[in-house]
């Protein structure tokens, strides 16, 4: 694929559609998946399975009054919800759906991706700061802590995945994956690696993938019963709407990434249809998990969350990281 | 028995120890001369007095002056009473406010007492038990707000229940809204 | 475990947490001064819903009087009526026949169970956990469908009648009562695996906010608040009232004196409300609901009368101030949830807030009892 | 060392038993009812505002004895009558409700020994307007006569 004008521009549109669908009706999802959960029947009045609520909750937005609270710093104010939403759809420019359907193939892809990741924690931060607002405050407080103790042990555990394909490309490390189930990353039997800790390393990234996502049961950062919305308590309108898709484009890019780094990507076990399919649902189940585990399960503390990460899954992923570099000197 | 010791324990605080008469204990009136006669009672003297408590609710029934009340509920706090409440009754056609104290126990040896305390109504001052029972901290104030009844050395006086800036005590018998 | 670092006064915030806040479940304020998350200093500022329940005693008959219990705790009103109308029929000598004392054992021991449900439901969702509330909610639903049927109301019940009840439970009751039984019995254990159970929410109230035996009897705390902390004190037990000497049932005493033992507390009292509720149902007497003879009007003695209860909040006492008149001389309402929740200035110094909201959740809060 | 270890597996087992329970509850048929398009039907007790129960011919069952207006914690009832000229008993003229004070305590329905008010099955009350409240069941029950 050259590139030309034409082809970044649909390429971007294609990403920001994607995200922005995604988000909009994730949401939906959600809700339809948390009624289910507590037996209700959740939207179902606007269109068929009210499949209309999502774009009807944007019209509401985006007629509300933004309002800005007196004292707060105007300008990052603004900038805060776009910040969350911006680095969440730069990075699906990267994201390779399948061997043909990709925006921009880039050989540091992941790194690409955990430099946007990064900037999602600073929106917090932005947001936390300019409201002029105690619990908001608090909030950008406890994001900070725990965007740097959760990037830790992601980086760690994708090390170890990025040492076993010896490559940083998306493309080149899910077709290190391809052959059947067993070759890909989690089941580490056949294929490159023997690497019998790699279910481990899956579900450290899972957890961290939870965490830097600020999903339950990590949501410190809008812990609603203690900071009443967290960071965001101040926004009304499309500021919040914004925080709220970028959350769920978030996790759609959290997903993707950990379809490509364990489950094969567009690698299908046994044919049946195209691999884009194949990494769709793979990216579905695993975004409906994060759905199943934030109505099972209470929310963390914050010190809960930081012992879990520096004590527990740093320690382990960074175990995790010798035993691999042994593995790969030895064989 | 604890309620034995105690009603000792508070005996000793009158050192006169006049045995009081069985209080003709306020038992269902059968004319209306005794009717009248219990609506009208000579002022109760300050002592310990022993309750039915099938009747009653409670066991022993101590009236002291304000300045015996520390005594009293330390003497309760030493044999680990616990605090139920503390309110105010208005008797208006005697111009006195009654402070009233609920203690009980938390074990199985039941023992109810009540600790009152008669105060003039155009000035009622109480030390305040707050040094001894930090849980008499609201029940204070409630009945500040309520009654307008001072708790000398209570370290936040302010009104709990009712406004802010509220300077009525709505259950003064002379209260109209 | 996480000492607070001591800073000067000028570095220290203050955080309203409230009047509107979610994790102070209705009107209530408390003022922090704060260090960081680190809570210094705590004011509870309580009387935004202060209706003067009892000045609204002195103005009413007695028999007027009744429904405004139930307003008192919307969640576990049937206890609040229950000491209200003990007091009176101690006072004036009524004698309840034995069919009514069991009909109203039955009756506030489910609205116990309902209550603590929907306290259950409310802590976790406190935790950040949601779907726990919903169930417990319809697992509750089940018993105001009930109580309802009989009552003829859902939360604010006016059932309770001095010298007996509004009217008779019948068969369906009995019937759909047998039915809850097991039904609940089955879902406790749900609730045991799905929460009791779970790593992150032991996490979050195992070795929190203890609370000494000796600050109990300070503060004069009860439920569960007390028994948490090992004190076997359950007005139930310690002063037996109504037709509870007959039944078979433990008081769950925890000694850890955190926020799980609290919790441990009010979930194994569900078991043990189910069981006086099998009891009951099954000793049931026959007889009249009202006494044959019960004075038109009550008029109790002059005098002094004091009962208390073991509600599903704790220890609730009406001390009763009779001059022999129509209406009361003094009617004073002692809620448990008053002293539980004074405990919570004192006892939240140098936690965590979200420990701190955590805590307050395992008091079982009901703001319009505190504020009566 | 194997504490630790044991508490992250027994940890993570409690977590995935939680789950469990919640892929469960996911497949149960849901429990609730939509309520403006089904409703439940109130049960035979329930204690709605009062309403005046009319004779066989249709008109108040109600004799003017005032019990229910004294027995009243909150002053709702206000009514009246008078003696039809060569009539023997009291008839109704007025009888009005103030619902916005009733508290639904049925003091009212029990003082009467006549069985002349007892509850309506209404719930859906909801108005912007405080005079809508105050009902004059007289004209309810004429109305229904109708």
């Amino acid at each position: 694929m050259r590139l030309t004008l034409i082809n970044v521009v649909i390429a971007v549109v294609a990403a920001i559609a994607f995200a922005a669908l995604n988000a909009a009706y994730l949401v939906w999802a959600e809700r339809r998946g948390a009624a289910r959960i507590q037996r209700r029947p959740g939207p179902n009045i606007n269109g068929p399975f009210g499949l209309l609520q999502p774009p009807l909750d944007g019209i509401k937005l985006m007629a509300k009054q933004l309002t800005i609270p007196g004292g707060a710093d105007k300008a990052m104010f603004i900038a805060a919800p776009i910040l969350a939403m911006f680095p969440a759809i730069m990075s699906f420019v990267t994201i390779p759906f399948s061997d043909t359907i990709v925006a921009k193939n880039m050989n540091v892809g992941i790194l690409m991706i955990f430099a946007f990741a990064s900037m999602g924690g600073m929106s917090l931060v932005f947001a936390g700061w300019s409201s002029r607002n105690k619990y908001a405050m608090m909030s950008s407080v406890r994001a900070v802590s725990q965007a740097v103790a959760y990037e830790i042990p992601m980086l760690i555990t994708t090390i170890t995945v990025v040492m076993i394909t010896g490559s940083m490309d998306l493309m080149e490390i899910v077709r290190q994956q391809s052959g059947s189930i067993l070759h890909w990353n989690i089941f580490p039997v056949l294929g490159n690696s023997h690497n019998l800790l790699m279910p481990f390393s899956f579900l450290i990234f899972f957890t961290c993938t939870l965490a830097e996502t600020n999903r339950a049961p990590f949501d410190l950062g809008e812990a609603e019963s203690e900071l009443v919305a967290g960071f965001h308590t101040e926004y009304g309108s499309m500021g919040f709407g914004l925080f709220f898709m970028g959350e769920y484009a978030n996790i759609v890019v959290g997903s993707c990434l950990t379809t490509i780094l364990f489950l094969g990507g567009w690698n299908c076990p046994f044919g049946l249809f195209p691999g884009v399919w194949w990494f769709i649902l793979k990216l579905y189940l695993l975004i409906g998990t994060f759905i199943w585990i934030r109505w099972t399960f209470p929310r963390t503390t914050i010190y809960g969350l930081l012992n879990l990460s520096w004590k527990i899954l740093i320690p382990l992923s960074l175990f995790n990281l010798l035993f691999t570099a042994g593995l790969l000197k030895v064989f | 028995m604890i309620c034995d010791k105690t009603k000792q324990a508070l005996q000793s605080l009158f050192p006169k120890a006049t045995p009081e008469p069985a209080e003709s204990s306020p038992a269902i009136p059968s004319s209306e001369a005794q009717e009248k006669k219990a609506k009208a009672p000579a002022p109760r003297q300050d002592g310990v007095v022993e309750r039915d408590y099938a009747v009653h609710g409670y066991h022993l029934d101590a009236q002291v002056s304000p300045d015996q009340l520390l005594e009293a509920v330390s003497i309760l706090d030493e044999a680990a009473f616990f605090i139920e409440s503390i309110t105010g009754v208005d008797w208006i056609k005697e111009n006195q406010l009654e402070v009233v104290y609920d203690f009980s126990r938390y074990d199985f040896d039941t023992c109810r007492v009540v600790i009152r305390t008669r105060l003039d109504r155009n000035n009622p001052v109480v030390p305040t038990i707050t040094g001894i029972y930090a849980g008499a901290n609201w029940h204070e104030r409630e009945t500040h707000d309520f009654f307008g009844i001072k708790f000398e050395g209570h370290p936040h006086l302010i009104p709990l229940l009712l406004p802010e800036d509220a300077d009525f005590h709505p259950l003064l018998k002379d209260f109209k809204a | 475990m996480n000492a607070p670092i001591l800073l000067q006064p000028d570095e220290t915030f203050i955080l309203n947490v409230g009047p509107q806040h979610p994790a102070t479940h209705g009107v209530l304020r408390v003022k922090m001064e704060m260090s960081g998350e680190y809570i210094v200093n705590a004011e509870t500022v309580i009387g935004y819903i202060h209706r003067m329940h009892e000045k609204m005693g002195e103005l009413k008959t007695y028999p007027q009087f009744l429904m405004n219990l139930s307003r008192m705790d919307y969640l576990g009103a049937l206890g609040y009526s229950h000491c209200h109308v003990l007091v009176v029929e101690k006072a004036s000598g009524i004698v309840v026949p034995e069919r009514a004392e069991y009909i109203r054992a039955i009756m506030v021991e489910l609205n116990r169970i309902a209550s603590h449900l929907f306290w259950f439901g409310a802590f976790v969702m406190d935790l950040g956990g949601f779907s726990p509330l919903m169930y417990a909610l319809q697992d509750r639903e089940h018993i105001l469908d009930m109580l309802e049927a009989v009552t003829g109301s859902r939360l604010t019940y006016c059932y309770f009648r001095f010298g007996g009840l509004y009217n008779d439970i019948d068969d369906d009751f009995i019937a759909a009562a047998r039915r809850f039984i097991p039904r609940m019995r089955k879902s406790l254990k749900k609730y045991k695996a799905l929460v009791t159970g779970n790593i992150i929410f032991r996490k979050r109230l195992e070795g929190i906010a203890p609370l000494t035996p000796e600050m109990c009897r300070k503060y004069g705390a009860s439920s569960a608040v007390a028994r948490g902390s090992g004190i076997n004190f359950d007005v139930r037990r310690n002063e037996p009232y109504s037709v509870y000497p007959e039944f078979d049932f433990d008081i769950p005493v925890y000694h850890e004196c955190d926020s799980l033992a609290r919790y441990m507390v009010r979930m194994d009292e569900i078991e043990q409300s189910l069981r006086i509720v099998e009891q009951g149902l099954d000793k049931l007497p026959g007889g009249p609901i009202m006494p044959d003879k019960k004075p038109k009007i009550i008029k109790p003695p002059a005098g002094d009368y004091y009962q208390a209860v073991e509600t599903a909040r704790g220890s609730f006492g009406v001390r009763l101030v009779s001059d022999g008149g129509k209406n009361p001389y003094r009617l004073k309402l002692r809620s448990p949830t008053y002293s539980n929740m004074h405990l919570f200035d004192e006892a939240c110094r140098g936690m965590m807030i979200m420990d701190a909201l955590a805590f307050m959740g395992s008091l079982d809060l009901v703001i319009p009892e505190i504020d009566r | 060392m194997v504490a630790y270890f044991t508490e992250i597996f027994n940890g993570l087992l409690s977590l995935f038993i939680g789950m469990g329970i919640t892929f469960k509850e996911f497949f149960k048929p849901t429990v609730t009812v939509a309520y403006p398009y089904e409703t439940l039907t109130m049960c035979a007790r329930y204690r709605g505002h009062i309403e005046l129960v009319p004779d066989e011919e249709g008109n108040p069952k109600c004799v003017v004895c005032g019990l229910c207006e004294k027995a009243c914690p909150s002053d709702c009832i206000s009514l009246a009558g008078e003696k039809p000229e060569g009539g023997k008993k009291k008839e109704l003229t007025k009888y009005n409700l103030d619902f916005t004070r009733c508290s639904l305590c049925g003091s009212c329905v029990e003082s009467c020994s006549f069985g002349a008010i007892d509850f309506s099955k209404e719930y859906n009350l909801a108005s912007t307007r405080k005079e809508d409240f105050i009902f004059n069941l007289l004209q309810r029950l004429e109305e229904k006569k109708k």
